[in-house]
């Protein structure tokens, strides 16, 4: 059975709209998992169309690579540690990469010996390859960071930009030296250059920013698809391709955002001025001491999805004077079925009762509020700690440091429970001036920023969440 | 009938449109389906296959041509395999308690 | 016309009539007014003070000899006396239908307004002095009693362990009680309050505060906003229902009234008994017999460690505000019962207004 | 000169980047005229490339229709009072429609004479027929109601559905029999019956709903417009009529959302129970007698771009327990240049004080709070107040009806503001029972529903505003 | 070369694409542009007149043809120039304050 | 061995040094805990609990026959003379420096802790019972200055008028300025607060009130978290500069305090005299001189139309609470200082923590 090139593009549309359907599903936890299926549906579809078309007709290479390919995709997917899974996108996306370089001068080679190249085609062939070349090498550099191979700090050097620049342009030379001539080595010339350009991208940027990284490397293999897809005259690998581009750039950009960096600086390390607002400068120097910070994104997907959320507020609540915007989110999460508590300690704040006076004044309901000795049992069944502006009073060196001015005081044990979020400004300490053994522990991320516009920005996610 | 038009002119069409839906499908998504979002793309863009497919069964390309397009295969299909699964790993873990 | 403005003599009392505020917009309006020397004392209005507002200071004899008397509390039989034949006595009379002392004012032809017959109308609400002070009175009665706990009202968590909020009953949840409940609410205590009439509980959630909810079998819902007096079964009923919840509390601020009638009870020895030592009960109903019947009138008491306080005049401890509303009270009504013509001010008849026609005093 | 079908395609394209960029646009005030700009823009590029390309040969009726077209529209356009408009856009639908039943009919008569018709084209050709029928009868219809040229009730009778669904049903019967046959005679049946269908579709559905219907037959305009471009294989045809049907489905979905009514019961008159949420029925009741009740979003558009904004709170917004809230609000107004105060009236609520004590608990400022003589002189120079839960306090039969029982109350003169929204449940009066004549002004809108709830989705939206 | 894709296939491939766009652009719309979107939603309806321009600019397709086209034409321009200015119109109403 | 708890004799006292709930934590301890007849009654705290909490009841000398006496005020000379030799003395000593008293005690070999002494480092907060009386006295005071004033604190719009809201300001804004701040915060009033340590003004914006700043040129921040005394140019340049401030407040709550020193004059005469009619001032620096030069120490007076509120022992007046904030600082102190052993409790020797070796009171 040979499927007619209409047939084929009817195939081809439809797994179009499934791939389409898969992404946007993937942006909302309740569809993600209908929105995977349908992806690999598409790529059923899309893979069976091609195989039935007119265009194939040898299968032995076909189908060892795929056979080889599908053993060595799952088995690497299914083995790989969980903490492993950006090494192992890195590495995929090298892959992606390097199809497209290779396709790309298949198809070159594949013409000229039909003879059915022009200018037009050629510039659609180093499109694509100069971008999956790109992509390889960068995927590469970003899972050798990621993994360890290679140091993950950022690497600067002057005239970085100028050299990026350079070779970018000996590569567009070469590429339009390439379309009028069709000259193999100038695709060969190209082809190396644009991969050595690969490397000098990725390998300035920092371990940190990897994760924007792979979603950018991830948008530039959608591009190259595209091009490969014009290559082609295929309509899907077009239409996938640019819907790959395109969500990853924007997918960056929202990561970037949400880590509160600027993409600009991002993709060309240490582009634009890196002073930033007071939350970058708080991010960078936690980053430095090994703190995670987190987005109030993450802490809103956690606490949704949690049963038992405790806060514990502090001093900075009274500062910030957060208690109103708790009393909401308090109403909000109860509303998702979320059981949520207030854990005082019996020094929080700067004045005995201080936590008690303000959330009173926002009218929490005492059955929600509760002493230390009373709540400290409950810290490891509980899902999420709010920490919102304190300090000394979740620090666990008070129990374990014998050294520290606070040693000896009983704290609420935070720590103990599945994740903890702090909200606070800036990496200082609290009123003893002893820095907080909790901020290292690997539960526990920072939110930086006044603990009120925190906290209604978590509102204002937990409202929104999205159409 | 009129003349015909220039494939290429198809092709821009479609991508362009393409495009835009690309910028939308993804606003929005939650923070936590970041890194899942992330790898479902990688999955997709293993749609190269699809290229290399055309250029490693076309017997009339030449040993040469034929190779390189295995390997795209080989590399490809890792890629698509490896990413649905790691994707649908990633999504296990996020079970909803309700 | 003259308008007078005595001292009040009561013992106890703070308040005075006037204020030099509204006396400065009587003076305006053409009106003389006489205050009586250190009147407004101990309210914390100085006779220099209604001197630089335009009144003039006299002698008890010359205020008492004017048009129109304004007065806070039931005069005495001498001050009635004093007065002008003819003359219009604007306070309250403090008494509910056979009285000696309103048949010897009209024996002098005196036209009495007392205040408590003000209707209770949208257009009153602004001459309602009832409503005023007792908006007073539950404020303030709340202070008192938080005074006199032994601990603290809200919740305090603190290193030398915790306060419990303090568990405060309101009984009817009228002018005063909701007041009460607000002031409770405010210094963060775990407030609860309860009225006969149902329409209440929704006004007492409106404060953050929870309703106590019985069923009585019937209606205690009265004429004019007021409550009425329940069957003896359903007052058995109410008091058997409350005992618990009562005996729990650790402040009870009562002010269940019904209009001339002995204040119901709803505390009675027993639950008195039951409740922890140091527990305070703040009686408002006590000039009326109390709700408790262990409170004493104008005396704190102690009663199987439980403080009474039977104090009956919670407005004159805040005498600066509750003297400033009420002569506002005052100074609304005077604006229906004097017009201003050519010749200057004159008086009008009372039945040419609703209001001042519902409230003339008839002796019965 | 004359354009290539390449070039006329590539301009083609551009026009429909332009017309997604234009739609784009409207959906935000900052961007609105931009939007307007590029639609106008993708227009003249259509044009210009349509009449430059080869198949425009004779352009006599063209300049003719365009012109008298253009002269018409932009007197109608001008002249039109503001209030008028709704029956504009229904009368410029209803060309549409009509437009496109006639370029159905004449691309037949032209093809038929030219012989190239098969089944496809002439399927293709019903379609756009028949929408473009239904949406003429429709547009006629709703523009008569809207003119009040019909009346306005819905008209509601049994067996309404199954009448609709017979008419569709023998319209298809004939389209199916044209594509098989090309007889002229089904095609024109046909075309008479989807007019009819038209009008029996419109014609039950009440006035109130007429928006909705508007932005529904728009969205039918533009499956007409896609249908003509499958006939004409015309990509931008089929680009913008897509682009029109989608997004006119959608947002007709949208204002359905926003007036609390379902979408069905909107399009299929009086399908599905009616009965619904307390909101729908108040509504309802407010409407009976001829009063505007309002969506959030509309209270927030006014408040956003308020210089004033004075908040009166009542008996209501302490049963919601909205202070907090309203405190919120405030502080979002006040983040965008508002300024914001509350009023009380000396009776609000329902003791002495009542609103004092909840918005002090609030932590509103005291020099934000001021009482009915101060700032009754400051209504007239308000952009928009808020009566939150309040009735009697600002009801102005207290001042000119004198058989009222509150005859003779000072009032809050809300009324004399621009723009007045109601917070609150029902129909219901206040605590007199005197019904509100402030209802009934021009200037005033209702927003039914629990006062804190509508503040909440008032802040939410204050704070979303799209992307 | 392939062989050549029906252009339907193709017209169904921008269909659904201008669908989905379709479906994402006005989502988030201002609640208070919602009269002026179908305003321009509408104007831009009148695309159709790119229709009625090749029917009545086809002098081979005999007088009544053109005779419907021109209606069209007419009816179309109306709605393009009406629509336009009419949204336009509502929009100045919307000036910001700032 | 033994524990004592006498009755507090000092006029006025109401508070006691255990609460039956301690009691029983250190009779479960394998404690002896004698309680005198009567300790508890006027706290709230009737003997009956006490006894089954497991305590025996007893006279004045069988409780001050102890290995440990518990104490809330310094003890009488006779007092002393009933202790045994060696015991340990828990209590306030209220004194600094050179004290009789204290070398009385010595001469007795006793060994006292003078809960003053406890030094303020974030593990001793449980058992700072310095702290813990000083926010009941702030919580306290403020509802004596709301109970005094003759006027609403907070703002209330009504028919009959409105009430501004209270003008109050806090002077020193420690652990009782900062109660006092919230507790008029609660009430309503609009509160101001100035101290001279500036880290305090983040504290007084954190409760809501608005902090007053003033430049006097040079830090007051001492050690320990105390404040210091000004230089004299400072002093001036303060009470210059409060003075406008003060002179518009009506209520006035000062509690700045310099230990060991006389409280520093924040309101001269001239202000008292600016201020309105009927305006409070409540003094907690009374005891040790007052903030307020008019303050009579234990009483309340008027001068020029001010009330001065000069009450000393504002933590008596919440006795029940105060009691068992300071029995626990107590039983948390005795942990530190009592071991049990094999053999039962033991005492440790001070000098093994850090927290009772810097108590231990020696005779300068
Ligand atoms: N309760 C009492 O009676 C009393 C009296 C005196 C002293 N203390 C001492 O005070 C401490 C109380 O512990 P705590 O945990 O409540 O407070 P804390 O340890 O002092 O920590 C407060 C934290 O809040 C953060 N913060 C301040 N303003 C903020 C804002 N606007 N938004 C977000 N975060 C803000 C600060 O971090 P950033 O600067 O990075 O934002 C700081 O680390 C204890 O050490 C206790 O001994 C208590
Ligand atoms: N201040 C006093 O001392 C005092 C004492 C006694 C009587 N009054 C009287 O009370 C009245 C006070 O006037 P006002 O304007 O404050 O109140 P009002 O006239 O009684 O009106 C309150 C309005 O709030 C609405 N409402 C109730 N619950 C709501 C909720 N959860 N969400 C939204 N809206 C809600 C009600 O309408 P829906 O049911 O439709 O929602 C009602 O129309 C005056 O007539 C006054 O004379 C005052
Ligand atoms: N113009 C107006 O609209 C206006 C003006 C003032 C008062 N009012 C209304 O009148 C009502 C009563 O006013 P008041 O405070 O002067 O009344 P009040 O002082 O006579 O009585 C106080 C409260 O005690 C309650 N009570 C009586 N018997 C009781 C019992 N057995 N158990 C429990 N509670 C009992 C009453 O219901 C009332 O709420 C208030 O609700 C007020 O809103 C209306
Ligand atoms: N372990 C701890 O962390 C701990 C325990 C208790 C208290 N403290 C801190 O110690 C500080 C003082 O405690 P306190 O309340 O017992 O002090 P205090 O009673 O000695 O003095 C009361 C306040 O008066 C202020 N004051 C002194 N002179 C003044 C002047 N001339 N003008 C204005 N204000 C003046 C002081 O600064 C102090 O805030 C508090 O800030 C408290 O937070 C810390």
């Amino acid at each position: 059975m040979e499927l007619s090139v209409n047939h084929q593009a009817l195939a081809y549309l439809a797994a179009a709209v499934l791939f389409i359907l898969g992404l946007k599903g993937l942006t909302h936890p309740a569809t993600a998992r209908r929105g995977n299926l349908y992806a690999m549906l598409g790529m059923v579809i899309a893979i069976a169309a091609t195989l039935l078309g007119a265009q194939v007709q040898s299968y032995g290479f076909i189908i060892a690579g795929i056979a080889i390919g599908a053993v060595i995709g799952a088995v690497v997917a299914v083995r790989i540690q969980m903490t492993a899974m950006p090494q192992l996108v890195a590495a995929l996306h090298s892959f992606v990469g390097m199809a497209a370089v290779l396709v790309g001068i298949g198809t070159f080679l594949e013409r000229s010996a039909s003879g059915g190249l022009d200018a037009l085609l050629m510039s659609e062939i180093s499109a694509g390859v100069v971008i999956g070349a790109i992509t390889f090498t960068g995927s590469v550099i970003a899972f050798g960071k990621l993994q360890g191979l290679i140091g993950g700090a950022p690497v600067r050097f002057a005239g970085q930009h100028l050299l990026n620049a350079l070779i970018a342009l000996a590569t567009v030379a070469l590429a339009v030296h390439f379309a009028l001539t069709g000259s193999l080595l100038s695709l060969l010339l190209m082809t190396l250059l644009a991969l050595l350009l690969g490397l000098t991208l990725i390998i300035p940027i920092g371990g940190a920013d990897m994760p924007v990284i792979i979603s950018m490397l991830n948008s530039y293999s959608g591009w190259a698809a595209a091009a490969t897809g014009f290559t082609l005259h295929n309509n899907l690998l077009i239409i996938v391709g640019a819907l790959v581009g395109c969500s990853g750039a924007i997918l960056s950009y929202i990561m970037c955002r949400a880590m509160n960096r600027s993409i600009l600086n991002v993709v060309f390390g240490g582009f634009g001025s890196s002073g930033g607002g007071g939350g970058e400068s708080a991010g960078a120097q936690a980053a430095e001491r090994g703190v995670k910070s987190a987005a109030v994104e993450d802490a809103v997907y956690w606490m949704e999805d949690a049963a038992r959320v405790i806060v514990v507020p502090g001093y900075g609540m009274a500062v910030a004077q957060a208690q109103h915007a708790l009393k909401e989110l308090m109403q909000q999460l109860e509303g998702r079925g979320v059981e949520v508590r207030f854990a005082i300690h019996p020094v929080a704040g700067r004045m005995p009762g201080h936590m008690n006076v303000l959330l009173a004044e926002a009218d929490i309901p005492y059955d929600h509020v509760q002493e230390m000795d009373e709540i400290n049992p409950d810290f490891p069944s509980t899902d999420v700690v709010l920490v919102v502006g304190a300090n000394d009073v979740v620090n666990p060196a008070a129990r374990e440091d014998a050294s520290s001015p606070i040693y000896g005081m009983p704290i609420l044990e935070a720590g103990r429970a599945r994740q903890v979020y702090f909200l606070k400004r800036s990496m200082r300490p609290g009123y003893s001036g002893v820095d907080n053994l909790l901020f290292y522990q690997d539960n526990t991320s920072l939110i930086f920023g006044d603990a009120k516009d925190t906290i209604e920005a978590i509102n204002a996610a937990l409202k929104g969440g999205g159409h | 009938m009129p003349e015909l038009l220039d494939p290429t002119i198809i092709a821009l069409y479609v991508f362009i449109l393409a495009c835009f839906i690309g910028y939308w499908v993804v606003w929005g998504v939650t923070p936590s389906l970041h890194t899942p979002l992330v790898a479902l793309t990688n999955a997709i863009s293993g749609i190269v296959l699809i290229g290399a497919l055309l250029v490693a069964g076309d017997p009339e390309a030449g040993l040469l041509t034929q190779l390189l397009g295995f390997l795209a295969v080989l590399l490809a299909s890792i890629n698509v395999f490896g990413g649905f699964l790691v994707t649908h790993r990633m999504l296990s873990m996020f079970k909803k308690k309700r | 016309m003259k308008i007078g403005i005595p001292m009040e003599r009561r013992p106890g009392e703070a308040r005075v009539a006037s204020t030099p505020e509204v006396v400065r917009k009587l003076v305006a309006k053409g009106l003389e007014v006489w205050v009586e020397e250190g009147a407004g004392a101990r309210a914390g209005y100085p006779d220099a003070d209604y001197a630089e507002a335009g009144a003039s200071l006299g002698a008890r004899e010359t205020v008492y000899d004017a048009d129109l008397v304004l007065k806070v509390r039931r005069p005495e039989p001498d001050e009635v006396a004093l007065m002008r034949r003819g003359a219009r006595y604007l306070g309250f009379l403090e008494s509910c239908g056979e009285d000696d002392l309103l048949a010897a004012m009209q024996a002098r032809e005196l036209l009495v307004f007392p205040l408590e017959r003000m209707p209770r109308t949208s257009r009153a609400q602004s001459m309602d002095a009832l409503s005023s002070q007792s908006s007073i009175a539950g404020y303030r009665a709340t202070l008192e009693a938080a005074s006199r706990y032994g601990r603290f009202f809200p919740m305090m968590m603190t290193s030398a362990g915790s306060a419990k909020p303090a568990r405060l009953v309101v009984l009817g949840a009228g002018v005063a009680g909701l007041q009460a409940i607000a002031t409770a609410r405010r210094l963060g205590a775990d407030v609860h309050a309860y009225d006969v009439r149902s329409e209440t509980h929704e006004q007492i959630r409106s404060l953050g505060a929870r309703p106590i909810e019985l069923d009585l079998g019937e209606s205690g819902a009265g004429e004019g906003g007021y409550a009425r007096e329940l069957s003896d079964e359903a007052k058995a009923r109410q008091q058997a229902a409350l005992a618990d919840e009562l005996a729990r509390a650790q402040v009870i601020i009562t002010t269940a009234q019904i209009p001339c009638r002995q204040a119901p009870v709803l505390i009675p020895e027993a639950v008195v008994e039951r409740m922890r030592p140091g527990s305070v009960i703040v009686d408002l109903a006590a000039a009326s017999g109390g709700n408790c019947p262990l409170t004493v009138a104008d005396e704190v008491v102690e009663r199987h460690g439980v403080t009474l306080v039977g104090l009956t005049n919670y407005p004159a401890l805040l005498a600066a505000d509750a003297s400033a509303f009420y002569a506002r009270n005052l100074a609304n009504l005077l604006e229906l019962m004097i017009e201003t013509g050519a010749s200057g001010p004159q008086l009008r008849d009372p039945a040419d207004d609703e209001i001042t026609a519902a409230m003339v005093a008839r002796a019965d």
